[in-house]
This record gives structure tokens, C-alpha cells and sequence, in this order.
């Protein structure tokens, strides 16, 4: 049960609520969780020197990213007590307020929900070949970097 | 033989290829030299070499069959 | 913005998947977000010496309820850079398997967003007059306890 | 004068009650200690004390208007 869903990682376009209500309505059945942590990446509208972010369109090396992620689904399942654990990302354009990561644990507590949520979002962002390009409102575009401003530790 | 050679990201608009093959080429570091000669930008840029789905670290030398892919910083999420 | 839905707390019954989506559909506006941290506390199928737990029965002592958490909301907004922030927790019967918990803090990054949430979480969990009365299999009942297990840290 | 006394979760069942009136009484001192002789099963419960919506952590008098509720350990979400 807890090792399934390797090749659902990417979607394309964005996750919509429908979707996410559609996995956490999936869960019901499973009487043994307690706490599910969920993230959502969602595309922001960043201003880049007086131009705005419209959307970002992701491309991935899928064969690798797929093994990268099926990598960090053993690690964090040997490491935190899991009762199971989805990860989806956009492939493609997602437009400003779209979803383009959902991370989602469930475990019988709290604890360890929320830690490996947290943990695999961040090897999620490090690890998985993804990229980012920044669809600016002059037509023009710049590729998305994951620390861009200066002692900022994290992009979202 | 050849060796096929994928660029992703702002990489592949760099070199203005999602993929090329280079024919008789030994190792990695012949590669890249190769590749910095034909793709001058590709110089001043960071990424990190893939070969067949694993990333390296060093020289590593390339069979008929391989696939290096040069990788720039990742940016998902 | 940030400080709205003061009274909107208490939900009767399960709080469901579709008014989940409906929570996320609206911050779709929001373009200066870049994450949402979730956390759900569902009610488990606990097993007490031999009685299964069916549902929870939650009441509050629901003005002293409303004005804790709204002493949260100001101290987590003072503390965190956050966009804005929604908890919600039922009232009444909560069968297992249903969601009984629901806060979300949104971000432009991931950091404030996932700290927010997990503080959040705590001081809900320590603050809040609410009691959870536990209907068994055998039409008996137990009051929740929130530390019940000897040497757990949480009970989801 | 007389005040209000709330019991909530696990209280509410041990004296039956959620909500009772109790005439002439100063302070939380005196009520708890005359709530234990009506309610026997009070002492041996752990429970905080709120006077007009503020936890209480020593004695403190009642006024005529005063709401006292007793509250067991929390255990929501």
C-alpha cells in the first residue's frame, strides 16, 4: 500500500482542488491515520525588476526525476512512521495562483506527518530534475532559480 | 559509435538543441570539452553531467549505448 | 485581510474534501503566495483494550474557544510572515476516518508557511477548550485524553 | 447574589449537570470546596478553573454577574 503511485508524479498543468479533494476523500478508509501535512507549491506573480510573472512552464528529465523521487519515498518511509504518501508536480504551463507541487503524509500521528512532509518537500525542490521557466507579462522570459533573492532560504 | 547528448532547462536554449549525438567520443571530460568548443556560452554556466541516469562526479568514460544529459540548477516546486 | 474569519472556527460535523477544494479555490487570487501548508486531524479507529473507536463527539466552551484563537491568530501573524490563515474544528459527532481538524497558513515562502502551520497546530491542540468524547463499539464511551499512550508526544 | 457554574467534557457527566446556579458564594475557593461535597467524584479529577472567560490560577472573588466554568483536560483535533 505505502509503496505504490511511482509514476503518478507528474500532472499536466495545474492541481486543482478537485483533484486534491479527490486523493483526501481517497483517504476515509484509512481508520489508522490521524493527521495527514499537506504542501502546495502555487505559482507566484513575482516582480522581476518591473516585470511581472504571468505563469511558469515546468519540464522535467521524467526518467530521472522519477527515479529520484521513488529514491526519496524509500528514504522517507524508512526514516518516519508513515501510513502512506502521494507527491504530484506540473509538467507544463501553470498560471499565477495554480498549484505546481502537492506533497501530502499521512501518519497515525502528527509528528511524523508534519516532519516528512517537510523533508520531502525540500528533497523534492533539491533533488528532482525540474525547471522553471518564468513566463514574464512583456512576452519576454527568464529561467526560475531556486534562491534568487539574496538570503532568501527558500522560493516556495 | 556516438553518444547521445540532452540539454534541459535554460540549457536548451542555450545550445538551441533538446538533443544531439556526438559520434567517437571516449569520456566525459573529452565530451564537455567538445561541447564548450561548439556551445561557447555553455562556459559560463553551471549544470551538472548525467550519465545514463546517475550523476557524476568525475571522468567517467561513455559506452555505445550512453546517454549524458547536462543538467542546470534544478527549479521545481 | 489576514485577520477575517474570526468566528467562523467551529464547523458541525466532519470537515469534508469538497469544502477543502473550496477553501483552496479561493486562493487562487492570491498571486502573492508561493505556499500553503495544510494540516488535517482525522479521527482514528483506535483500539482500547479490545473497543474500537466509531466516532468522536466534540464539544467547547465555545466563546472561551474563539477568543484562544484569536489570541493564536494574532500571536502566529506577529511572528510569521504569513498571507493569511484558516482554522476550522468540528463540532459534534465525527465519525472515524473524518476530518476534525483543518488549519492552513499561506506564504509567499514555504518556511514561514510549514512553521506557522506546525505552531499553529500545537497551541490549537493545548489551547482550546474542546473535549472529544470517544463512542466505542460497544455503545460505551471514554473521554479523549490528548496524551493517552506513555511516552507519546502527540496524538494527531 | 448567586453565580454560574459550567462543567464541560468528562465533568459534565460526573455531576450530571452543565450548567447549575450557586447562591451566596464569595470566591472560587468556597465554591470548589462546596462543589466537592456535592460532587464527590470532583476531587478526584483534574480540572481548570475559568472565572468570566479567564483561566484562574489562584483564588479569586465572585462577583454577583460572575460565570465560573470548570474544564477537564482539552483534547481537540
Amino acid at each position: 500500500m505505502a509503496k505504490k503511485n511511482r509514476n503518478d508524479l507528474f500532472m499536466p498543468g495545474a492541481i486543482t482542488p478537485g483533484f486534491i479533494a479527490e486523493i483526501l476523500h481517497q483517504h476515509r478508509g484509512r481508520t489508522e491515520i490521524g493527521a495527514h501535512s499537506i504542501f502546495l507549491g502555487q505559482t507566484r506573480a513575482d516582480d522581476l525588476g518591473g516585470k511581472k510573472v504571468c505563469a511558469i512552464e515546468f519540464t522535467s528529465y521524467e526518467a530521472m526525476a522519477l527515479e529520484a523521487m521513488q529514491e526519496i519515498r524509500e528514504k522517507i518511509f524508512e526514516k518516519y512512521a508513515l501510513t502512506c504518501m502521494h507527491v504530484h508536480h506540473s509538467l507544463g504551463k501553470v498560471e499565477v495562483g495554480g498549484v505546481c507541487l502537492f506533497v501530502l503524509t499521512s501518519s497515525p500521528h502528527r509528528k511524523a506527518a508534519m516532519e516528512a512532509c517537510s523533508e520531502t518537500v525540500e528533497r523534492v525542490k533539491a533533488e528532482l530534475p525540474i525547471w522553471g521557466k518564468e513566463l514574464l507579462d512583456d512576452d519576454s522570459h527568464q529561467w526560475k532559480a531556486a534562491n534568487r533573492s539574496a538570503g532568501m532560504q527558500d522560493q516556495a | 559509435m556516438e553518444v547521445k547528448v540532452f540539454f534541459f532547462g535554460g540549457l536548451a536554449e542555450i545550445t538551441g538543441e533538446g538533443c544531439i549525438r556526438v559520434p567517437e567520443v571516449r569520456d566525459t571530460d573529452e565530451l564537455i570539452a567538445r561541447l564548450q568548443v561548439q556551445y561557447q556560452a555553455l562556459s559560463q554556466t553551471r549544470y551538472r553531467v548525467v550519465v545514463n541516469n546517475r550523476m557524476i562526479q568525475e571522468n567517467t568514460s561513455l559506452d555505445q549505448q550512453a546517454e549524458v544529459a547536462l543538467l542546470p540548477p534544478f527549479s521545481g516546486g
